[in-house]
Order: C-alpha cells, then structure tokens, then sequence
C-alpha cells in the first residue's frame, strides 16, 4: 500500500469494512479473466480504445523533435477519465454493489462515472463543490442526462477538495451497499494502486503503437499533466521500471509559483494526509489543506497521488510547473498547428515544450488526457474570440 | 494514574462532551471546559478543528471552519490550555485529524500534551494498525491514552485487536455514519451494543454519534459504560451562546 | 453524376472549370495508393478509426431485437463529419489548391473543414448564416480557436442554405486556387460521389465488425439519420446493392409533417435543383427553395443528397419521420440506459424503434453519427434540466 | 425572324439592361421594361427572382428577396407581361435559375415564353451539356433563343462548343466573379476580351458582370457586341426609384 513513505490508508475506522474489502478483492477480480475479458471489451467496444498514437507532425517540426500524442481525447466522454470508471464498475458489480458514488470537481469524473452507472443499470450519486457546479453547468447537465443524482458539496471552499469529504461521509454512513469510485489515483490505498492499474492501459498502448510506428517500445520521454495524477499515473506505468525512459510530470503553476495561487504540489506542498493518503499536499504550517488555484479544474487538487509524491521525491520523474498564461498559448497553438483543441489541463503538458529544449531525435510521447471542449468558454474568454 | 482511568473506575455513567476549540469565539476554549466541568461532566473531547474533516457530519464542520476562520491553530490551542490544570480535574482529551498532528510533529504533540495535562487523543483518521506499528511507543511515553473506533460494521477480530490496543475505553460508534447524523437509537443499535457489551472486552466502552437528549443518553449507556455528545452541544452553543451550559447538561442528565 | 433521375451537375458556367477538374480528377486521386495510404492512416491514427460497432445491450433488450451502434460520435471533432472533410483535404491538397472554403449550419462541418485546414496548414474560409452564428456560438469559437475565418451569410434566411450559396459564390469568385469542401452528400457531382466515398469507410468497417461479433457481414437493417445524408450514405454504401438488408432512412418531421415546421423531404419535396443537383427538395409550387424546420441543426436541410431522393424514388430505402418530441426522449433514452448522449440527429434514428417493431433475431446497425455534446443546451431547455 | 438576331445586326453597340421583375415593387415590370426602351436600351433581361440565386451577389439577390417578398410568382410575371408586345418592341430576355422553370415545366414555360413574345433566356444553373441534351429541341420549338456565359476559365475548346450551341450571342463574363462583385476592368479582362475576340466565333458576344458606368461600357464594348448593365441599374432603382430611369441611361451612354 505505500510508494517509499507516500500512500497507506488514514482512513477512519467507519470505513475500514469497506476500504478493507476492496484491498483484499481487487487484484483477485482484476485478474480474473472473465474480468479482463469485460474490461478489455467494453475498453474496445464502448470507449473506442485503442486511443490512437499520433505523431503529430507539424507540433514535432515546429519544436524540432518526434512528439507523439496518446489520444485519450477521442475516449468516450472525452477523456482518460473512463479508463478507470469502466474498471470500478465492473469491480464493485463483482463486489455486489447496487450503489455508486463519485466526487467530481469540473465534472469530467462525474460524466464518465454517471456515464458507466448508466450503462450499468446503476444508482449513481455524483458529489460536486456547490461552486463547481455553478460553473460547470454542462457538465452537470450531463450527468443529470445520464441518470445520476448530483449533490452539492455545501462545506468548506465549496469545491474538488469537498465534492470528495461529502462522497467520503456517503460512503461511511452507507458503509454495506455502496461503491464510492475515486476519480484519480489518490485516496486511501489500494485506490491509488487500483486507479493506476486500470488507467495503465494507456501505456500498455503507446508500447506497441511506438513499436508500430517507431520500431522501439520505449520513447525517450513520456509526458503527462498532474492534478490528482491518474492519465500521468497510466501514462508511465509500464515505463516506470525503465530508466532509459525520462518521465515528465506537469504541474499547475497557476499565476506563479509564488502567487499565492498556484497548484504546484511539488514545490509547494509538505508531506502530509489528504483524503485517506500520506502524500504531498499544499497545507498551512499549522496542517490545514489549502484551496489551489489553477486556471484548470482538473488540475486545482491540493495533493498529488502518492506514486507521484514519490516519484518527484526520488527525482525519477522531473517535475514542471506551467502557468495559467503557457498553457493557454499551448492550447490555442495546438488547435493552430494541429487541428486538436486540447483540455486546459493537457495544455499544461503541451507547455513545456516553450520551456525545455528536446533534441531533433527524442522521441516523446505524451498523453492528450482530454479535449478542450469542455473548456471552450474559458479559452474564449481567455482569448477574447 | 491516568485522569481517563481513574473516571473509567469510578461507578457510574460517564458523559462525555465533546466541542470544537476556538467555537463560537476563538477564546471560549477554557471557559467551555470551566462551565462543563462545573456542570457535572465527566470527561471533555476537545475538537482541534480541521479544514477537512471527512468523519464529521455538516454541525462539526462548520463549527470547525469558523474556528478556523476565528485563527484558531494547535499553537493556540496548546497556548490557551497551558494553565487548565490550575482550575480543571477531569479528564481533557483532543480530538482531531491526524494531519495537523503530523505537521507539528507527533512526538511534539504528544509532549505537549503531557505538558499540558491533557490524558488522551482522539484521532479518527489514524488507524489503529498505523498507531500500533509506527506511534504507540510515543503516545506511552508521553503517558497518552489513544482512543480507537468501533462502528457496526467492525468485525469482532478487529474488536479485538483494538481492544489489545487500547488502554483506556473503546469509542463504540453507534450507527454507520458521519457525526451528527442520526438521532436515537433503534433496535439494530440496541443489538450492537448488546453484541458488544457480552464481548467482554477489557476496555470499556463508550458510545458516540446519536446521542442528543436524555433519552438517547439513557439508551446508550444502558449497556456502555458512558456516551459521548458533540454535535447536539455544538447546535446548543450555536442557538444559545456559552452561557447556558448548565441548561444543555441539565436537559441530558 | 446520376443516381437514377438524380443528380448531376446543375452549376453555372464560371463553376465548370472547378467541378470539371475535381471531376477529371477525383477516382483517379482517390484511388492513388500513396493517397489511400495517407487517407487511412490519418483515419486511423487521428480520427481514431475504427469507430467501435457497439452492441447496446440495454437498448437491445428494451425493444427485445439486437441493437448495435456505429460509435462515429468517438471520432476527432465528434462526428462522421470528418471522415469526408479528411478526404477532400487531402484530395485539394493533391489538386495543388491551397485555400479551402466550407459552409456550415450548426458548424460541425465547419469544425470539421477548419481541424483538417489547421492539420494542414492551410487557409480556411467557413460560410455560415448570420442566425446560426448567433445560435451555435461554442462552434464558432471552436473554428476561430482553428485558425479558420468565419463568414456570415447576411442573404435570405442566414441559415445553412443561404452560407451554401455564399460559399458558392466564394468559388465562382476565386476559381483558381481553393477547393471547396462540401459537408453532406450534396452537390453537384462528383460532390454526391465523392463524400459518399470518403464516408464509405462506416460501412466497410461495419462488415468486418459484425463478422467479428455476428459471424455475418450483413445485417438485417442499416439505420442513419439523413439531412443532407452523407453518414447514411456511408453507412449504406456496402449493403447497397445487397437486397437482403433493409436500409431505413430516418428524416426530421419537426413538429409534425403537416405542421409547416417539418424538414421530412422525402415526403414534403419534390424533384427539382438545390445547390447544384437534381435531388427531391422542398419548395414551393413556384419553384423558390423553403426554409425547412427541425429540432436538430444538422436535420433542416431543404434537400436531401441525390443517392437518397434515388433510395426513396425506388423504394430501396424505407424512409421514415421521426418527430422532434420523439426524437429528444429517444435521445434521453440512450444516455440512461447506454451512458451515451446522442446527437439529437442520431435521436432520431434511434427513435424508430418507437414506431417499428423488429424481430428479436434481428441485427440492426444503426450510426450513430455524433456525440450530443452539442446539443446538450437544446436537451437541457428541452427536458428542463 | 427572332428580335434578338435582327437586333444583334445593328451596326451599333448595345446596351442591355437587367433588372428584378416585381422590384422595387411588384408591379414596376412593365413600365421598367417601357421606360428602358423609351431611353434608347437595345435589349433587357428580365430577371424572374429566386430564392438562392447563387451566381448573383448581394445587389441581385436582395433585390429578389424583395421581390419574392412583393410575391411576384412566375405565373404573376407571365400575367404582367401577357400584353407587353403591344407596347415594346425591343428584345426581351428572361433570366433566371432553373428550378422555377422547372417546377412550371420546361415546355409549359417555353411556351408561354412564345406567347408572350420573349425572345431567349439566360439561365446561369442550366449547363450548356444538359440543354445541349435535353431540352434544345423544345427551346427551338418555340423560337426561343438559350444565351450561354462563358468566363475567363473557360477553355477555348468548351468556348467553340458553346460557340456551336448557341444561336444568337454569347454572354460574357467579364471575370471570375458573381455579379456586382467588380466595377471596371484590368488589363486581364482587356487580354480576355482580345482573346474571345481574335477567336472569331460565330456568335456576337455580349459583355456582363462589373460594367457600372461609361467609361466600364466603353472599354467593354471595345471587343464586344454589347454590355449587360445589372446590379448596376439595380442600385440606382433602389436609390431613385423608377422615375429616374433616363439619368441612368444617359449616365452610360
């Protein structure tokens, strides 16, 4: 349950039957293969997986290295996000759940768990910051659409960080029938393991697509976007063990570092517990978790995963910050030169290149976790269009 | 001996109330223990507030962030209960999450605490199997009792692990549920703490959650050896303000 | 250039030289091997090709017959669209042309015309009505953040057909250097021909699909939408000529075929000339083109392509018409029982099942043309969500 | 013989004139037609108006759409027209798109075309090929002369064929434009213009499209056997009304 010193279960004890249950039954179901099997097929069938590897050869050209782009903005519901809710809910079928719950902060978990519990036949509450749903209208719209119950998170900032205490406190006080499917690989263990697992598809993927296109399975480089960290965590999984394989995380930097508004763990948050895991958050000296602030909402998670807390720990992986501003630019050059409207939090990811000078032969691959559409309104107002 | 023991043994109901430090204002802390103390209650939960504290239902909470938007810290706390064992006897306890702990430093808690006079912790979010392998050599040292969980759902092995554990009382989570959520009993509870209570388990054991008038009171200590009060007290410190304790302990007992 | 009495090439002189040279030159382009090859390739590696074909167990069971779904809402941009707007791209750019102008009404051509320019880098012009500007803002921005330039039709009704006739216009006027990319199977031939070739990639996957999971290449039925008609057209194209699959045709009837809101062609039109083809059309006794109605932006058409108007002509294809009440709980339906938000012209293919009973052996394969992201303010105003 | 013919064998240059049949209101036709003659035009285009007259640029369409509008029908413009050879006698053209015609019947309009006394048709959306297949013959049946465009893309094999078709004159698009789209000509136009010219086809060319003015006439009519003046008129209707008619006239020529 931990990578080095990050992760464990700071769970109360209300939840231990549950949380307990789970770790002892999720690797045992993962690897059944009626299980796979399942997964594999509505993975295929129903997201569309494989994502395709597009080497994106305008972006390569104009930064003058080989930059592929692992599409899980074509997934069903647009985003990596899908990955794991298609695992979860076939787990907690396999549990004998009836009940689903999920915390969202833009809403994109909230869709694609609405979006599984639908297709399911599942009960479906979706918890989300009273703030957050005010501005994410269409996506609460969605999951209404789809069937879901969505309720607002009324305490605290209103916001991610709420969204997932409330679905927490669901969970405690419907400790027998109810699956709560945590959205990125973060929470007490063994989600962050299970949340990792299901979203390693995506480099189970990019190893024989580059071997397709590249005659290598390794890139000299894999790159993915961090907020709660599960399309980073899928992303580098089976490249984790790869030392020939630079990994490179990026984080919200917001309007700077040293803002004030920022929600660059790495370099501003202390070890600590949030949501049921020792990792690195962004706390007060006195221990009390603080409100991020980045222009995406899928990055503005006060934590990282605790993968990726040790990861930035034993400098395996080199951690980026990318402003608000950079990752707008990048966003509107992608659509430019590509034809791709990226998610704001992809463009964090697409940012670096402005930033780090890659040689002509690097073959890099990073993951487009998600598409802009969701964001359109932000990049309008951003660019005034 | 341990102020939490010494209650433990004398023969009676304990009632036990739990509130929020620096709720309603941020230096009530000592005259609510004062008040309480003079009331007749047992034993005081101190609520070290949290900014997200996942356990608690929506009264706990708020009285957690006003606390905290009041400027309430550890430092704080520690500095407003340095002298409370001039005018207080009964047992104090603090009860919070385990992040801010961590942040100041268990050991450095745990000795302030000693220093204080505070005789035991209450930490939902810190797991009994945690505690046992990484803190308990620290909490003995600094002569700190830890209380652990029970809810319905625990199995009666892992009841009895916590048991091995504890050293004071067992807090005996009455149903499913955050803080504050139910009220009264019915007889799936009632079952419980009867299950509980034939256990025969070292530890005494004291009921939380639920417990908001005399009859709820009267129920869980039926077969407890005490019960706890939070959110009901913060609800009555929320409508009538700190002057009217003696009314709330009246109406429990 | 015909499809029975269909068809043609019905242009004004200053177009001939235009259309001839796309005429001259189109199969001969099309069935280069470097051009399949590119063409495949950007279909699989960008639009995300294959599109699942998806059996909707729920949906199935519901209407007690076997539903499979043709997932082209995962494709890049979130409908058919692209398939033909890849084509053509890749066809100008063989053509040594290097402006390319579009229409579009609710703007999904649009934004697919603009994403393949943008791939491309080249110039893009999109002609769309001034009121659909005003109504279908997020695809403006979508094909500003593009690159593209959007031209308001101001002329007659400012919807689809008057940005056609603009579009048109910007042809005759600069006949040298830019193709024109036609977004439905509409047209003066080859346009007909040609979109109905690049769509044909629907069909020709949903024979080895349904192999795959039938163990049969046909069918019973092939169901599409049709506007203009162009996913229909691919979604048929293979089966065509195959008797023993029944292809259904699904038109807008609006608030009713008789209400005088309808865009149901099939049955409101006649033969006549639109946009440079013989085709049925709705109009008026005195021969001027109306202004059809429905729901669906992607559905009011005046016309239909000239394949279709042959289909309905001949009796091949059962046309059927679906109204806009129908549709939008058809739409519904979906995303509670499958988690899939339909575009509200797929609503109303999937509405057939309403109104047709199937046998409970019978394979239907239905297209379901476009994700309902777009439409998701229609269904929000729709069922007041 | 067709008053088109004996026209085009003055030894003069002429001037044609377009306008919108039922614009600025719907019954200004005839007196248009009267009051154009009456000022010295050789030839008129009478325009029938159409709902997506998309070879015209934004002058002609308005002007239709508001014609439309008026509710000028073809049947209504056949009606206004029925008694006009009793008054004018100058060539009289109809232009307009096909599928009105289309939806009157092809034959059915020829016919009254006959009937009334109108000389040919332009019809942009009618290719050269089709009517060279399918309806020449009807055209011939009554007398009625078809007028094809030709632009500067047009192959100079395409030119001799529509050459071939055609029985009275060639309209020639001046450039690659829809009308009302260019005022006054460069030096493509004038190589253009040299070009048809030194093809010494059979018909007589008739210049349309960006001749607004004198000096635009002039230059036009420098290689051809005439000029088509359309958005042109247009405008000035529009601006001045239909009184105003001989100002326009003598504003060309």
């Amino acid at each position: 349950g931990y990578y080095g010193e990050f992760g464990g279960a700071f769970i109360p004890e209300m939840l231990y039957p549950n949380v307990e249950e789970l770790r002892q039954n999720y690797l045992k179901v993962m690897n059944e293969p009626e299980f796979q099997k399942e997964f594999k097929q509505l993975l295929k069938d129903y997201v569309g997986r494989p994502s395709p590897l597009y080497f994106a050869k305008r972006l390569s050209e104009k930064y003058n290295t080989k930059i592929y782009l692992k599409r899980e903005d074509l997934n069903h519901t647009g985003a990596h996000k899908i990955n794991n809710t298609i695992g979860q809910i076939l787990m907690a079928k396999r549990l004998g759940k009836t009940r689903i719950i999920a915390e969202t902060g833009a809403g994109q978990h909230g869709v694609a768990t609405a979006t599984v519990c639908a297709l399911m036949g599942m009960e479906c509450i979706v918890y989300m910051g009273e703030i957050d749903i005010a501005r994410q209208a269409p996506n609460v719209a969605r999951m209404k659409m789809l069937g879901a119950k969505v309720v607002p998170a009324l305490s605290g900032s209103r916001t991610l960080k709420d969204a997932t205490n409330e679905a927490i406190r669901d969970w405690i006080n419907n400790p027998v029938n109810t699956h709560y499917i945590i959205g990125s690989a973060i929470g007490p263990h063994p989600y962050p393991d299970m949340v990792t697992r299901f979203q390693a598809v995506i480099s189970e993927e990019i190893k024989w697509q580059l071997q397709e296109q590249e005659g290598r399975e390794n890139p000299d480089y894999v790159v993915a976007c961090i907020g709660g960290g599960s399309n980073a965590a899928g992303t580098y999984y089976h490249y984790l063990h790869n030392e020939d394989v630079g990994i490179i995380a990026v984080e919200a930097a917001g309007k700077g570092i040293n803002s004030g508004e920022s929600a660059a763990t790495s370099v501003l948050g202390k070890e600590g517990i949030i949501h049921g895991c020792k990792t690195l958050l962004m706390q007060t000296p006195d221990g009390q978790i603080t409100e991020p602030y980045s222009i995406s909402a899928g990055l503005d998670y006060p934590g990282v995963g605790p993968m990726h807390a040790h990861l930035s720990k034993t400098g395996r992986a080199e951690f980026m910050s990318i402003t608000d501003d950079d990752a707008m630019e990048a966003g509107l050059e992608l659509s430019k030169l590509e034809g791709i409207i990226p998610a704001i939090e992809t463009s964090h990811a697409l940012a670096i290149f402005k930033h780090k000078t890659f040689k002509p032969n690097d073959v890099i691959v990073m993951s487009l976790s998600g598409r802009g559409d969701k964001d359109l309104q932000n990049y309008i107002d951003y660019f005034n269009i | 001996m341990n102020r939490i023991k010494e209650k433990l043994q004398e023969d009676k109901k304990l009632l036990s109330i739990y509130f929020t430090a620096g709720y309603p204002d941020l230096n009530d802390t000592v005259s609510i223990i004062q008040d309480l103390e003079k009331n007749g209650i047992d034993m005081i939960e101190i609520g070290l507030p949290f900014s997200d504290p996942l356990a608690d239902g929506p009264t706990i909470q708020n009285s957690s962030t006003a606390a905290l938007k009041n400027g309430m810290t550890t430092e704080i706390l520690f500095n407003q209960l340095k002298d409370i064992r001039k005018t207080v006897n009964i047992p104090l306890i603090i009860m919070g999450y385990f992040n801010p702990m961590l942040q100041y430093g268990v050991e450095a808690f745990c000795k302030k605490c000693e220093e204080i006079g505070i005789d035991g912790l209450i930490i939902p979010d810190l797991p009994v199997d945690v505690y046992h392998d990484e803190y308990q050599a620290i909490f003995k040292k600094y002569g700190l009792i830890n209380v652990f969980l029970i809810t319905p759902q625990t199995s009666d092995d892992r009841i009895r692990f916590i048991d091995s554990v504890s050293n004071g009382f067992i807090y005996m989570v009455s149903s499913a549920s955050v803080t504050g959520n139910t009220s009264g009993f019915g007889d799936d509870q009632k079952d419980y703490f009867q299950r509980i209570h034939n256990m025969g388990l070292n530890n005494p054991q004291i009921v939380g959650f639920g417990i908001s008038d005399n009859k709820s009171y009267t129920e869980a200590t039926q077969y407890a050896k005490g019960a706890i009060i939070g959110s009901a007290f913060i609800k009555f410190l929320t409508k009538n303000g700190v002057g009217k304790i003696a009314d709330f302990v009246k109406s429990i007992r």
